[in-house]
């Protein structure tokens, strides 16, 4: 059997978005592979061009599902650098709370595509069991399971009062015995082991080259992360270790993903113990003065890179955005080379492809 | 000791979970049947006090979706409409207003076939008394 | 009045209708045990009728350039061949004509479906059904032998090749599953691999080649395609039971029948919880299992079986 | 401090003088550089530990095109280059940082920027078959402003 090309194209199960993957195989093994991105293209850029501060909120939040928080808080703390605003404490404390629940949302739902991808059903069910706790704790804070619109210019909009509290404390709870859990059975099972056991190796000199971020970085024993390098809103108040592994293969990967979970519920729990009190949001002035910021954080795949220029005006002059999405793409033909077909369900669910963050 | 029973148990290391499940209540609801309750902070459809509505015109401007608009023909007769297919309930207008007379409650917004039945007049004060 | 009678045991208690209805049965048994195991709610139990009358109603079609003579004809070969198989395995109450060697027919009738599955998936084509009838070739290949030599162990141990001695050894001494547990899990193994279950089930693996041989076939023809593979799955697991468990009831008596079905329900459940446990494994990591580590043991195990 | 230490290093090797380096929030440094020093800057860069690119920004100005690489390192460092409209081309970087090409086929497919030596000049996320000229652009403004009309709104006028 020569060698044909399968097209794993913009409609494939193994794809939760639209991406074109020509692969070319020779009998099972991949000898070559072709991307096509752009076909969520929405031209977020110069849409934001056209609206005002307060609408690119909304705007800049719908540019992926899963890290919809992260990008507005990014968005917000550039603009609120713009405006040399001081958004308070109690407001900087929602904000990251949000992230780090978000950081947890991802990573499971991360693990349930995975597991999808190589046909273990039953962790998959289970890592999407678990991942309901999170959202039901998003929907009561912010309303919202998903896109929860809870930053503004200047703050949060949302108050976390007693009842929030109990249950955040509860869900917490219980969430870290089953994280837990999952973590083991990551660990130990032996045919989850077999599916990814060095597939899809990234050396660390790859990663160099290609400037990965995130925990496809960290996987492979790069020590980067925006949250204890540059710190934004208040992180350095916040004690975490940032988990680091040297196989740099799926299955480190997902060891590692897991240990970010574990430590993003111990930041939640710092977060809610000592909370401070006072208002949650400043407010915030329509025009903005000329100016241009460059700021990044700590997305749930790496590192997110904002740039704004403004003059002057309620709309933004330029406002450029980078998703980690696109370092990891780079890789893939790489990750790919002489390859059995079946283990390219693996690589592509390894590297956590979030594609509507790609495309913008 | 242990090392050796966790290497036996890594052939079906999933077994013990599943057999839990197996006699626990299930996670899921039969969703048609059983009805989802959203929580009181959900944003649903929105809603207005026309008595407040003085025809400001801050919600229109700010909204992101361009799901309100108003049609001022004097300074107190003006109509203020909403399309609720374009709303995404982001709930900026109920932040943005100063008489707090438009806001947003957690009731679901109902489908239809017809994008005609999205649009809503909310307030009507174009006849003067 | 003997055209009624046979009539009555084709069509209606032990044959197709009977067996439509278990299989079906056992089919959504299964979708509800794992369901349960994954902690979700589960299909009701109208289900799987529900699923095969809508393929039935739904439109029929193929790509073009493939061909349509074939492929109307295999889902029919592999039904048929299913349907003869279980003709031949006396299912609780009727005592089937057996005959010397009617176990190797039973094996052959049995392992037709898969290579039927291989061929439609060169006769439609899709590049997903070429790499899926590939793949089920190899397994086919590795699997059905695997089978073969498991199930010999209790033909070797009979003395003879017809299903009915098989049974009268058993009741003689003590059923097999006794003697034969490691050839038991072994024909258990095999048979997972001939229905392309869950550990094995790469050829028709939903993430990459969406459904394998079967991606081109719609309607009708995949509705005989699904009722094929439930029918394989309800006469396979009988099949063992005759040959391992026989001795536990008596012909012709309801208590035999009411015994015979709980077996099945629970072969059934354990099917259900080994494809709940494991990940989809990768076709050489399937062929190196089977002939690096089954093959061999069941070697040892029926030369264990001639010494005593 | 690397990012302090590369920055002046880099402004001695290119003889730049004090007022190209700036502060802009968010502890970034931008320095402004010409366009044919690209190359040696970025290889300074390399050389001083800065490996990570975080992306290149591309924006029109009146008459001018600016080119923004950030680099960063537990601080941000970036090279502003300004290009005159009528010809845009620079050198490419993809040669010294592979990680660079997404960006760079980005620019060129959304600003017309011309990178000499590019590996593959494909699209990246427009479609091949696009004739809209430079979508980013400024002055190419779409005519007609507010998106087809939905009936809801007709009826809206009409009521």
């Amino acid at each position: 059997m020569n060698n044909i090309t399968v097209p794993i194209g913009p409609q494939h199960p193994l794809l939760k978005e639209p991406l074109s993957f020509l692969v070319s195989l020779e009998g099972e093994k991949v000898t070559d592979s072709t991307l096509r991105l752009g076909y969520v293209h929405r031209g977020i850029e110069k849409l934001a061009e056209r609206r005002t501060y307060i609408q690119n909120v909304y705007l800049i939040e719908r540019i992926c599902g899963i890290c919809s928080h992260i990008h507005s808080t990014t968005y917000c703390q550039s603009v609120e650098a713009l405006l040399k605003l001081k958004v308070p404490k109690r407001g900087l404390y929602i904000r990251m709370l949000l992230c780090e629940l978000e950081r947890i949302h991802s990573h499971l739902l991360w693990l349930g595509v995975l597991s999808k991808n190589i046909g273990f059903n039953t962790l998959f069910m289970y890592a999407w069991r678990d991942r309901e706790i999170v959202l039901n704790i998003m929907e009561e804070i912010s309303g919202g399971r998903v896109s929860h619109s809870v930053n503004i210019i200047g703050g949060v909009r949302v108050d976390i009062n007693e009842k929030h509290l109990s249950l955040l404390q509860k869900s917490l709870q219980e969430l870290t015995i089953r994280v837990e859990e999952i973590l083991r059975s990551i660990e130990n099972d032996r045919s989850f082991r077999a599916r990814t056991r060095n597939i899809g190796n990234l050396s660390l000199e790859d990663i160099k080259r290609f400037c990965v971020v995130g925990p496809v970085a960290r996987a492979s024993g790069l020590d980067i992360d925006i949250r204890r390098d540059a710190p934004y809103a208040a992180y350095d108040e916040l004690d975490f270790e940032v988990p680091l592994m040297t196989e740099g293969d799926v299955w480190a990967r997902s060891i590692l993903r897991i240990l970010e979970t574990i430590q993003a519920i111990r930041l939640c729990t710092q977060i809610i113990h000592n909370l401070p009190d006072g208002p949650v949001s400043v407010t915030a002035p329509r025009r903005v003065p000329a100016g241009e910021v460059v700021s990044r954080a700590e997305a749930p795949r790496g590192e997110v890179f904002y740039y704004i220029r403004s003059d002057d005006s309620q709309k933004p002059a330029r406002l450029k955005i980078r998703t980690p999405t696109l370092t990891t793409l780079i890789t893939l033909p790489g990750q790919l080379k002489n390859m059995q077909l079946a283990d390219v369900s693996a690589v592509i669910a390894g590297v956590d492809l979030c594609i509507a963050c790609g495309d913008r | 000791m242990n090392k050796f029973i966790l290497k036996i148990r890594s052939f079906f290391y999933l077994l013990p979970n599943i057999t839990e499940a197996l006699f626990s209540k299930p996670e899921t609801i039969a969703y048609p049947a059983v009805s989802h309750r959203p929580s009181e902070s959900y944003r649903g459809s929105v809603r207005i006090i026309a008595v407040n509505c003085v025809g400001c015109g801050l919600c229109v401007r700010d909204c992101p979706a361009a799901a309100l608009s108003l049609e001022k023909v004097s300074k107190g007769c003006f109509r203020l409409d909403h399309y609720r297919d374009r709303c995404a309930s982001c709930g900026q207008c109920e932040m943005s207003c100063k008489f707090n007379s438009i806001y947003l409650d957690n009731s679901y917004k109902e489908a239809s076939a017809d994008r005609v039945d999205f649009f809503e007049v909310l307030v009507d004060k174009t006849k003067k008394k | 009045m003997n055209q009624l009678n046979l009539f009555f045991r084709i069509f209606i208690f032990p044959g197709f209708l009977f067996l439509l209805v278990t299989a079906l049965f056992l089919h959504w048994l299964d979708r509800k045990l794992i369901a349960r195991f994954q902690g979700r709610v589960g299909p009701p139990w109208y289900q799987p009728l529900a699923d095969l009358v809508r393929l039935f109603a739904k439109e029929d079609i193929l790509p073009v350039g493939s061909n349509l003579f074939f492929a109307a004809l295999l889902p029919l070969i592999s039904f048929a061949s299913v349907l003869t198989a279980s003709f031949y395995l006396p299912i609780a109450i009727q005592s089937a004509p057996s005959f010397q060697g009617d176990f190797i027919v039973l094996l052959f009738l049995l392992s037709m479906p898969s290579l039927m599955y291989f061929l439609a998936g060169w006769v439609t084509r899709g590049v997903y059904s070429v790499i899926g009838g590939n793949r089920a070739l190899l397994q086919y290949f590795s699997y059905e032998v695997l089978f073969l030599l498991a199930m010999s162990g209790t033909a070797i141990a009979s003395g003879s090749w017809s299903l009915a001695d098989i049974r009268l050894e058993q009741i003689k001494e003590s059923p097999f599953i006794f003697l034969q547990i490691i050839g038991f899990l072994l024909s258990l193994a095999g048979l997972i691999g001939k229905l392309k279950r869950e550990p094995f089930d790469i050829p028709k693996a939903k993430s990459e080649v969406i459904a394998g041989a079967l991606t081109e076939f719609s309607g009708k023809k995949l509705a005989l395609w699904y009722l094929t593979i439930h029918l394989q799955t309800m006469v396979g697991l009988s099949f063992l039971i005759h040959c391992y468990f026989s001795g536990f009831w008596q012909m012709n008596t309801i208590s035999g029948f009411f015994i015979f079905l709980l077996l099945l329900i629970i072969l059934q459940g354990v099917l259900s919880a080994i494809s709940a446990i494991y990940a989809r494994l990768r076709i050489d990591q399937l062929i190196h299992l089977n002939w690096h580590i089954f093959i061999p043991i069941a070697l040892l195990h029926n030369i264990y079986i001639l010494l005593i | 401090m690397t990012i302090e230490k590369t920055a002046i290093k880099l402004q001695e090797i290119l003889n730049l003088d004090r007022s190209t380096k700036k502060l802009i929030p968010l502890n970034e440094v931008k320095i402004t550089i010409s366009k044919q020093q690209i190359l040696l800057a970025v290889q300074t860069i390399l050389k001083s530990g800065i490996w990570h690119l975080s992306a290149i920004t591309c924006q029109q100005l009146e008459n001018e095109f600016n080119l923004l690489y950030h680099f960063w390192k537990s601080g941000g460092l970036t090279l502003l280059i300004s290009l005159d409209e009528k010809n845009l081309r620079i050198d490419s970087i993809c040669s010294l940082i592979p990680g660079a090409e997404y960006y760079e086929r980005e620019a060129r497919e959304m600003f017309g920027i011309e990178f000499l030596g590019m590996p593959n000049p494909l699209p990246l996320l427009l479609p091949d078959n696009w004739q809209g000229g430079y979508p980013m652009r400024k002055k190419e403004q779409p005519s007609q402003e507010k998106s087809k009309e939905n009936p809801a709104q007709e009826k809206g006028k009409s009521a």
